[in-house]
């Protein structure tokens, strides 16, 4: 069929992380950030999926793409545990806010 | 037909949904957008026959994580409808430097030729002289197919270097004693001295080939199945591949091995105990971090 | 029931039943009600009295198998040493015979020894065996063995009976510890009040218990080591007793003192103790069977009554009075070439011990003369002896029934009891060590207890002298003498103890003689007990009769040993004639203490209306004592109890025969005290009516003032006052030696050892100092510049951590992207890509090159 | 068979080559979807309009009155017919101070989520829109996002009850998720299968197949699994978002009309879903529980599989009668749930927390530890098999056996489906079947035969 391949997948993958890193750079928003992060987790999956549908990566493709899913379920409950620290240290979860670490 | 259909449904919600989350302020508005856009990738999963993944990515993400996040958005707002506004400036610089590297990517995708990896990894990726002759000038070739070939196939540089490592059983084709087997018009080894120019010819890296060209030159090379044995089933029928691959077993791959003695592939046990233990731990740091603490005095 | 088996358990129980008491009684603070509960005092005193019944018993049961043949009449009617000593041994070849008439022969009748069939008149040697091997190391085997003559039975008899008196009597006295809040008035606390304290009822009696369990195991101990164990453990009871009231500073000083006094004295008992197991090669005192005896119990209560002239088993090895003398009794002295003199060791059977080589065992003359000195140096120590006899007067600090107990039954008669036990062992030197200590001890504490003011302190030193008596009679061999006046004296000390304490108790702890007066029509019982007891020790008795307190008797065996003693070797004159003389002033000065105290009118009224007469728990115990004080040597040396004790005397010792180069005295036999008995009881009597008078006339009468006699003779009375200056002596001999010593070392310490220390550390400084510099400008110096760079170098880079968590994701985003632009620059894909490459590649496939060995 | 978005048979019925109806292939998936879409629909909506008449009546019977009686119909049944009228006739209402989009578009999500569970929802043998391998799985996942459409009807109301409402719901219901997997495990595990149309069709036969007598465990697996689904819906005694008497009513608060209504329809049909899923897992599913009959309809399935049309009279009155047994199975739940609501007091929302976590949850480790534990204490140590020789008595095989039957028979059926199209040109089957490659179908199909085969001989030698 003409047009859907391993490629259109890559295209679609690459606007995810592209998204997800814009997003990660433009956002406020603690939780943003981390919508952001989970954007980017998501672009790599759609490419391990596709990789393992497509090329010859088989089953491996599939089983990262799970790996990744929990351990960015993982990753999400940390963060949120992190952003409600941040969120009673500075009573705001603006991460501009938290630049105790600046130079 | 529908497929592809779908398929661009489902990539369309997933970047409209990715776009949007961008461009969009309010923070639980972002997470209906991500929920929308993640949605369209277990689409696009369910599409790539991952129904495992994909159903995975459902339960798991939009049904935990983003109610996990809009939890933490409800936990941490300061007032209605919290919004934090990105000041122009950076959202144009953003979005320039998004734009480049949504660019840089693109050009990478659209540059390599993926299926060359495939015929590469089946044994196609570079073909001895006469193997290629042969296909070549195969009976009832059709115009297309010919053009094909002589598009896709160019003369190997080192032809000499790649033709001294071949086994003495003298299959032609190089580097690839398994694809020289299931060679159907291979030359017997008797007349192997017999054939002249011993050149091999290599894919044409400027000639991108689509998933179609790569299975019909596979298959004119007689490798349909060994090109696409081991991409993953067509069914959604992955659960038990996936699940025997977590208890450590890889019958996708073991089953349809042409050399029964080697040795089997190693499945994901390891990891998937790591990962386990490490989901557990997290759980416990999470709640940890997450408790309640004596909120400390206002220092004015 | 009354086999001769019996006898040994008999003891063991009366020995036990006070350990058995102590261990109930310690803790009886945890089980009684209160502070106010008598049950421990119940207890010790059922378990004493229990004791004493056992001992009766035992004592009635050795008379039943001997045949009371100590008590029998003697052939020759006068009670003579030697004859009833042989007396014995024909009642043991009698039974021999009557056994050799059963039908058995010799040996059969002596392993049958045991039997009650032929036991009827068995004993007539010691019986020893052992209770209980404790472990055996070698050749050396330390167990709790038993000794029984008749000296352990009189002993147990008489320590269990007064201790059963004192117990009784500091039932009484000691009630005032049964309270919650014991208010001591010697001890000043710092804001003026007084001191404190629950009462210690309870503990008082388990220490009592204890005292008496040591006491009895002492008596009983069969083995020099076991005596040695006991021995400390009596002086570590006295100790706790002394120092009963140890809040008071005097008690337990004085209680450090007698502990201290008599490790000195130990330090010679085990001196004596190595040179003897060196030498003998066991501990034991009589024969016993290595065979026969196991481990614990087991071994416990094998008796070997061995018979003298019987033919001893070989596997009877000989304790240590059979090796070092034989059954005649005499040392076995040789004389090499060189002229120095050995002991001869033999066994039971008269043969010579032979060790591994074959040559006769023995023991250099003078070892023996140094062993013999080691044990008498503890009991020196133990019996307060000249010259360690000044802790005894401080350990008047405890309570009266300790002292009692102490100076009657227990403590200081352990030292003669022990010097008696080992008199085998002695050498003739060594008895005359031992004379002239008793002698010099009894004449020094005699003038001392003349100006001495405190009652109990007069009483004290009264001990002393008559122990310096004991000694003295027991070092002119006089053995059963020392003896008969170890127990009479027992008797009437612990009598006069017990009413001084009813005297204190009375008079609200007031001690001091010249604050009395009169107190006999206050307490009577108190009063006239206490008459008894003086004119007891004091020896008087009515010439001519038979009528005599026990005093006169045994003292009167004493003087006629020194007397007879002194004939036999009149180089030692003083021997006979100090104890005469101090027989004078035991007198003067027991009477003066009897006057002062209880005759002639009050001189300190509020103490005399305040006295009462003591309650009647206190004062039976004092008519009991009263009557035996005077009554229990009757008949002299024909009377029971020294036939009792003399009956186990050992043979032939008293009368050596001893080669004229070694010994330099001759011991007088018994042929020469009796011819001189009645000269010297004349002389003693006129000493003690002498004595007697001159205190009536003093401090019945008031003929002369004794303020005036104190004023004339005040340098006198200032150095007996100061006990001749034995405390001064003592501290310039041994304490300010030690302190200038120590002064030497401190000095020397100061200035060499912490000289050079201090020299170390300065020169420790200095080298600091210099490493200082070093680590300040070289090491520092460096470190601080590479810090110092790295610094600057991060503050050049700090305006890159903005602390913006968005900026650094862009960029990131930027750097990959100029990494990917950078790579598509500079690193084009691969060579295939470029045209001419491609062309060279299809020139190449033109001119193709020949296969070559595909094979 | 498929990717499960393709719309299975139906589509392919309308791309049957030279026939009338053959319309071009997106036509045709769309049309199939349509049809699929609307024969959910109609269990989705009539369920809810069912069972809000029968919540009225069973209400009143419970509280000793008649309820709904006036509006008409016997029984007062046209009374949600009525009620709905009144609900289409209200205005819609969006509060001044709600997010305007968020707050219209949930009850969208709500049913959405619901709905879409249906999809993989077998109603009889081979009655389901998608027969999936995971149906089960996705079934949970896709009934797990109703609870962002509560969050966010909460949240986008603007108002504190509906925000309470809505952090209450989101805390219970990813909370009783965890629950609500492990029970539905214990039926798995004894099953060996994610796919709910092959755990239906191995409990056919006496009652005793019913995977609910399968073992202790699965028996008392039901009982928390239909506890933690009552939790799941949102129903009574665990209604803690609408609690009425505390925060007036939750989410819905500011809701009227059609969107209110909504949110019933949505919980109406989650309680129908989880109920027949309960009947899938626990309670034979589609089958009778008596044997001969069972026997019988699964003859009549079979005669329909094997005919060349792929279906037969016989075959449709089977799953016509399964289906109404499916129905009455999951219908007599909701009954049950809907008598538990008029029965028990509400749970305070800390002791619904607790419930979750310190007994469902507790006691759900403690079943699958069982359950996976339990075959191999019987078979290995007890030694079933031997003390009942189950093949004569006739009245159950073990699980295992019958389990290793169905997979045969699927195998069999697909095998035949691939036989009895040979010549199936590449058109007809779709582009994305030619692009994955039919071939290596086949060669993948011989080999899971050979390997059943082996299984199967294995077993045998066993």
């Amino acid at each position: 069929m003409a047009g859907v391949d391993l490629t259109a997948y890559l295209l679609v993958g690459a606007v995810l992380f592209v998204c997800g890193i814009v997003c990660m750079a433009t956002k406020r928003n603690g939780i943003g950030v981390l919508m952001g992060v989970e954007l980017v987790l998501n672009g790599a999956n759609v490419n391990f999926v596709a990789f393992s549908r497509y090329t010859s990566l088989g089953l491996d493709g599939q089983m990262m793409s799970l790996f990744v899913i929990v351990l960015a379920a993982a990753e999400a409950a940390i963060a949120l545990a992190i952003a409600l620290n941040f969120y009673n240290n500075h009573q705001t979860i603006d991460v501009d806010r938290g630049s105790e670490l600046q130079g | 037909m529908n497929g592809a259909a779908l398929f661009w449904f489902f990539a369309a919600v997933t970047c409209a949904g990715a776009v949007a989350v961008v461009v969009s302020q309010n923070v639980v508005r972002m997470a209906v957008w991500l929920i929308v856009a993640l949605g369209g990738a277990a689409g696009l999963f369910f599409q790539l026959s991952a129904d495992f993944v994909g159903a995975t990515q459902l339960l798991i993400y939009v049904g935990g994580t983003i109610v996990l996040l809009i939890f933490g958005v409800m936990l941490t707002a300061s007032g209605p409808y919290l919004r934090i506004k990105t000041s122009p400036g950076e959202g144009f610089l953003a979005a320039g430097v998004g734009l480049l590297f949504v660019l840089v990517l693109m050009s990478t995708v659209l540059t390599i030729d993926w299926n060359a990896g495939r015929l590469k990894l089946a044994g196609l990726g570079k073909v001895s002289a006469d193997a290629y002759e042969t296909a070549l000038h195969k009976e009832g070739l059709s115009e297309s197919d010919r053009t094909l070939l002589e598009q896709a196939y160019q003369p190997s540089a080192k032809a000499d270097h790649a033709a001294e490592p071949a086994p003495k059983s003298g299959p032609a084709v190089a580097e690839n004693p398994e694809a020289a087997d299931s060679h159907g018009s291979a030359p017997k080894p008797g007349d192997v001295h017999s054939v002249p120019a011993a050149l091999a010819y290599e894919l044409n890296p400027g000639r991108r080939l689509t998933s179609a060209e790569a299975a019909r030159l596979a298959a004119l090379f007689g490798q349909e199945k060994a090109v696409v044995a081991s991409a993953m089933p067509a069914q959604g029928d992955t659960i038990r591949p996936l699940g025997l691959a977590l208890a450590g077993l890889r019958p996708d791959r073991d089953l349809n091995k042409v050399h029964a003695k080697a040795a089997t592939t190693p499945g994901y046990l390891l990891p998937f105990e790591i990962v386990s233990v490490h989901l557990l731990v997290v759980l416990i740091g999470a709640a940890y971090l997450a408790r309640t603490k004596r909120r400390r005095v206002e220092a004015s | 029931m009354f086999s001769p088996t019996a006898i040994p358990k008999f003891l063991a129980v009366a020995w036990l039943l006070p350990l058995l008491g102590f261990a109930v009684e310690i803790f009886a603070g945890r089980w009684q009600r209160d502070r106010k509960d008598r049950t421990a005092a119940g207890l010790a005193v059922a378990c004493i009295a229990t004791g004493f019944v056992c001992s009766a018993l035992a004592l009635f049961t050795w008379g039943i198998h001997t045949g009371w043949a100590a008590l029998a009449p003697s052939a020759h009617g006068e009670g003579h040493h030697g004859e009833s000593h042989s007396a014995a041994h024909d009642a043991g070849h009698d039974e021999h015979a009557k056994a050799d008439d059963h039908g058995h022969d010799a040996e059969h009748a002596k392993a049958e020894s045991n039997d009650e069939a032929h036991a009827d008149h068995a004993i007539t040697g010691p019986l020893t065996g052992t209770f209980y091997t404790l472990a055996r190391f070698g050749s050396l085997q330390l167990s709790i063995d038993f000794y029984i003559d008749s000296l352990t039975l009189v002993m147990f008899t008489m320590v269990t009976f007064i201790a059963t008196c004192i117990h009784l009597f500091a039932t009484g006295y000691m009630s005032e510890e049964l309270t919650d809040d014991y208010v001591d008035h010697q001890v000043h606390t710092r804001n003026g009040g007084h001191f404190h304290r629950p009462g210690r009822f309870y503990r008082f009696f388990a220490f009592l218990s204890l005292f008496c369990f040591s006491m009895l195991g002492l008596v009983i101990a069969g083995n020099i080591f076991m005596v040695f164990v006991f021995w400390e453990l009596v002086g570590v009871c006295s100790y706790f007793l002394i120092g009963f009231y140890v809040e008071r500073k005097s008690a337990s000083t004085a209680a450090n003192k007698a502990f201290i006094m008599n490790r000195v004295g130990d330090f010679g008992f085990l001196i004596g103790l190595m040179v003897l197991w060196t030498y003998f090669g066991t501990f034991s005192f009589g024969a016993y069977n290595p065979e026969a005896t196991g481990y614990g119990i087991a071994s416990g209560l094998k008796v070997e009554a061995p018979h003298e002239g019987e033919e001893a088993a070989p596997t009877v090895a000989t304790g240590l009075f059979g090796m070092a003398r034989g059954s005649d009794g005499q040392l076995r002295i040789d004389q090499d070439v060189d002229g120095v003199a050995t002991v001869v060791m033999t066994q039971a059977d008269d043969t010579d011990l032979l060790d591994a080589e074959g040559n006769h065992r023995m023991i250099p003359y003078v070892l023996l003369t140094i062993a013999g000195l080691g044990i008498f140096a503890g009991c020196i120590g133990k019996s307060a002896q000249f010259p360690l006899q000044t802790w005894l007067p401080d350990a008047m600090e405890g309570p009266t029934p300790v002292s009692a107990l102490v100076h009657s039954a227990t403590m200081v008669a352990a030292g003669v009891y022990l010097a008696a036990r080992f008199y085998p062992m002695f050498t003739h030197e060594v008895l005359l060590t031992i004379a002239y200590i008793g002698c010099i001890t009894a004449f020094v504490a005699a003038t001392i207890a003349i100006v001495a003011t405190d009652i109990k302190k007069v009483l004290a030193y009264s001990t002393i002298s008559q122990l310096g008596y004991m000694m003295l009679g027991i070092g002119v061999g006089g053995w059963g003498a020392g003896l008969f006046h170890l127990i009479t004296h027992a008797f009437f000390k612990s009598l006069m103890f017990l009413a001084s304490g009813s005297v204190i108790y009375g008079c609200h702890h007031e001690q001091e003689m010249p604050k009395m007066g009169g107190l006999w029509r206050k307490m009577p019982i108190t009063a006239f007990t206490m008459l008894a007891g003086v004119i007891a020790i004091a020896g008087l008795a009515i010439p001519g009769t038979p009528i005599a307190f026990s005093g006169f008797h045994s003292k009167d065996a004493i003087v006629a040993n020194a007397l007879a003693f002194t004939y036999a070797n009149p180089s030692h004159f003083l021997l006979f004639v100090v104890p005469l003389v101090t027989a004078g002033i035991t007198a003067f000065y027991m009477f003066r203490l009897w006057f002062y105290t209880f005759a002639g009118k009050p001189r300190d009224h509020h103490v005399y209306d305040h006295c009462h007469e003591s309650p009647r728990v206190m004062t039976t115990p004092l008519i009991v004592l009263a009557v035996l004080a005077a009554g229990c040597a009757i008949g002299g040396e024909e009377g029971p109890l020294y036939k009792l004790i003399t009956f186990s005397q050992p043979a032939g010792v008293d009368a050596m025969d001893p080669p004229p180069a070694v010994a330099q005295t001759t011991l007088p036999g018994h042929e020469a005290v009796h011819a001189v008995h009645s000269q010297a009881g004349m002389y003693a009597l006129i000493a003690a009516f002498l004595g007697t008078g001159i205190a009536w006339l003093v401090y019945g009468k008031g003929v002369l003032d004794p303020a005036d006699v104190k004023r004339q003779l005040s340098s006198l009375h200032t150095f007996l006052s100061e006990k001749w200056q034995f405390d001064t002596l003592y501290d310039v001999m041994f304490v300010r030696p030690v302190h200038v010593v120590s002064s030497w070392c401190t000095a020397f310490d100061r200035v060499v050892i912490d000289g050079f220390l201090h020299f170390l550390s300065r020169l420790t400084i200095k080298v600091a100092h210099v490493d200082r510099r070093f680590d300040e400008g070289v090491v520092d110096g460096f470190v601080n510049l590479m810090a110092d760079s790295t610094y600057s170098v991060g503050r050049s880079f700090r305006v890159l951590q903005t602390g913006k968590l968005r900026q650094y994701v862009m960029f990131i985003a930027v750097s990959v992207v100029f990494l990917f632009v950078l790579v598509f620059a500079f690193f084009p894909r691969g060579s295939s890509t470029s045209a001419p490459e491609a062309d060279v590649k299809v020139s190449s496939r033109v001119v193709p090159r020949p296969e070559v060995n595909r094979d | 068979m498929q990717p499960i978005l393709a719309a299975g048979t139906i589509a392919d019925f309308f791309r049957q080559p030279g026939t009338w109806y053959q319309v071009p292939d997106l036509a045709a998936t769309l049309i199939a979807a349509v049809i699929h879409a609307t024969l959910l629909i109609h269990i989705f909506a009539l369920s809810a309009f069912i069972f809000i008449w029968l919540e009225r009546k069973v209400a009143g019977r419970i509280q000793d009155r008649l309820g709904p009686t006036r509006v008409g119909g016997k029984f007062g049944w046209l009374q949600s017919l009525a009620d709905g009228i009144k609900l289409i006739q209200k205005e819609d209402l969006c509060p001044s101070a709600a997010d305007g989009m968020l707050f219209r578009v949930a009850p969208y999500i709500a049913c959405a989520a619901s709905f879409a569970a249906y999809i993989v929802l077998p109603l009889s043998d081979g009655w389901v829109a998608v027969d999936s391998d995971i149906a089960l799985f996705i079934l949970l996942g896709l009934l797990s996002l109703e609870v962002v459409a509560i969050v966010l009807a909460g949240y986008s109301s603007g108002s504190k009850w509906s925000l309470f409402g809505g952090m209450r719901e989101a805390a219970q219901m990813v909370s009783y998720e965890i629950p609500l997997a492990l029970s539905a495990l214990i039926p798995i595990v004894a099953a060996g299968t994610l796919n709910l149309s092959d755990i239906a069709r191995m409990q056919s036969g006496w009652l005793v197949n019913w995977l609910i007598f399968q073992n202790p465990f699965t028996f008392i697996a039901f009982f928390v699994y239909f506890a933690v689904a009552t939790a799941e819906c949102k129903r009574a005694p665990f209604d803690l978002a609408e609690a009425e008497s505390e925060l007036v009513g939750g989410f819905h608060t500011e809701y009227s009309g059609m969107r209110w209504s909504f949110f019933f329809m949505a919980e109406y049909a989650s309680m129908l879903l989880v109920s027949i899923v309960a009947s899938i897992l626990f309670l034979g599913g589609w089958n009778t529980g008596i044997g001969p009959i069972d026997g019988w309809l699964d003859g009549l399935r079979a005669s329909g599989a094997a005919s060349p049309a792929g279906w037969s009279f016989g075959s449709w009155f089977a799953n016509l009668i399964g289906c109404i047994i499916t129905l009455k199975k999951g219908a007599l739940l909701v009954f049950v749930q809907i008598w538990v609501r008029w029965t028990l007091p509400r749970l305070r929302i800390d002791q619904v927390m607790l419930t979750c976590f310190k007994y469902l949850l507790p006691i759900c480790c403690v079943l699958f530890l069982g359950a996976v534990a339990w075959p191999i204490v019987l078979t290995k140590a007890i030694g079933r098999p031997e003390a009942i020789d189950w093949k004569k008595a006739k009245i159950s095989k073990p699980l295992g056996e019958r389990a290793h039957e169905v997979r045969v028979r699927r195998k069999a059926e697909r095998a035949a489906d691939v036989d009895a199209k040979p010549a199936t040109p590449a058109a007809f089957r779709g582009e994305p079947k030619a692009d994955r490659g039919r071939v290596a179908s086949v060669a993948r199909e011989e080999g899971a035969v050979d390997s059943s085969r082996d299984v199967a001989q294995a077993e045998v030698s066993r």
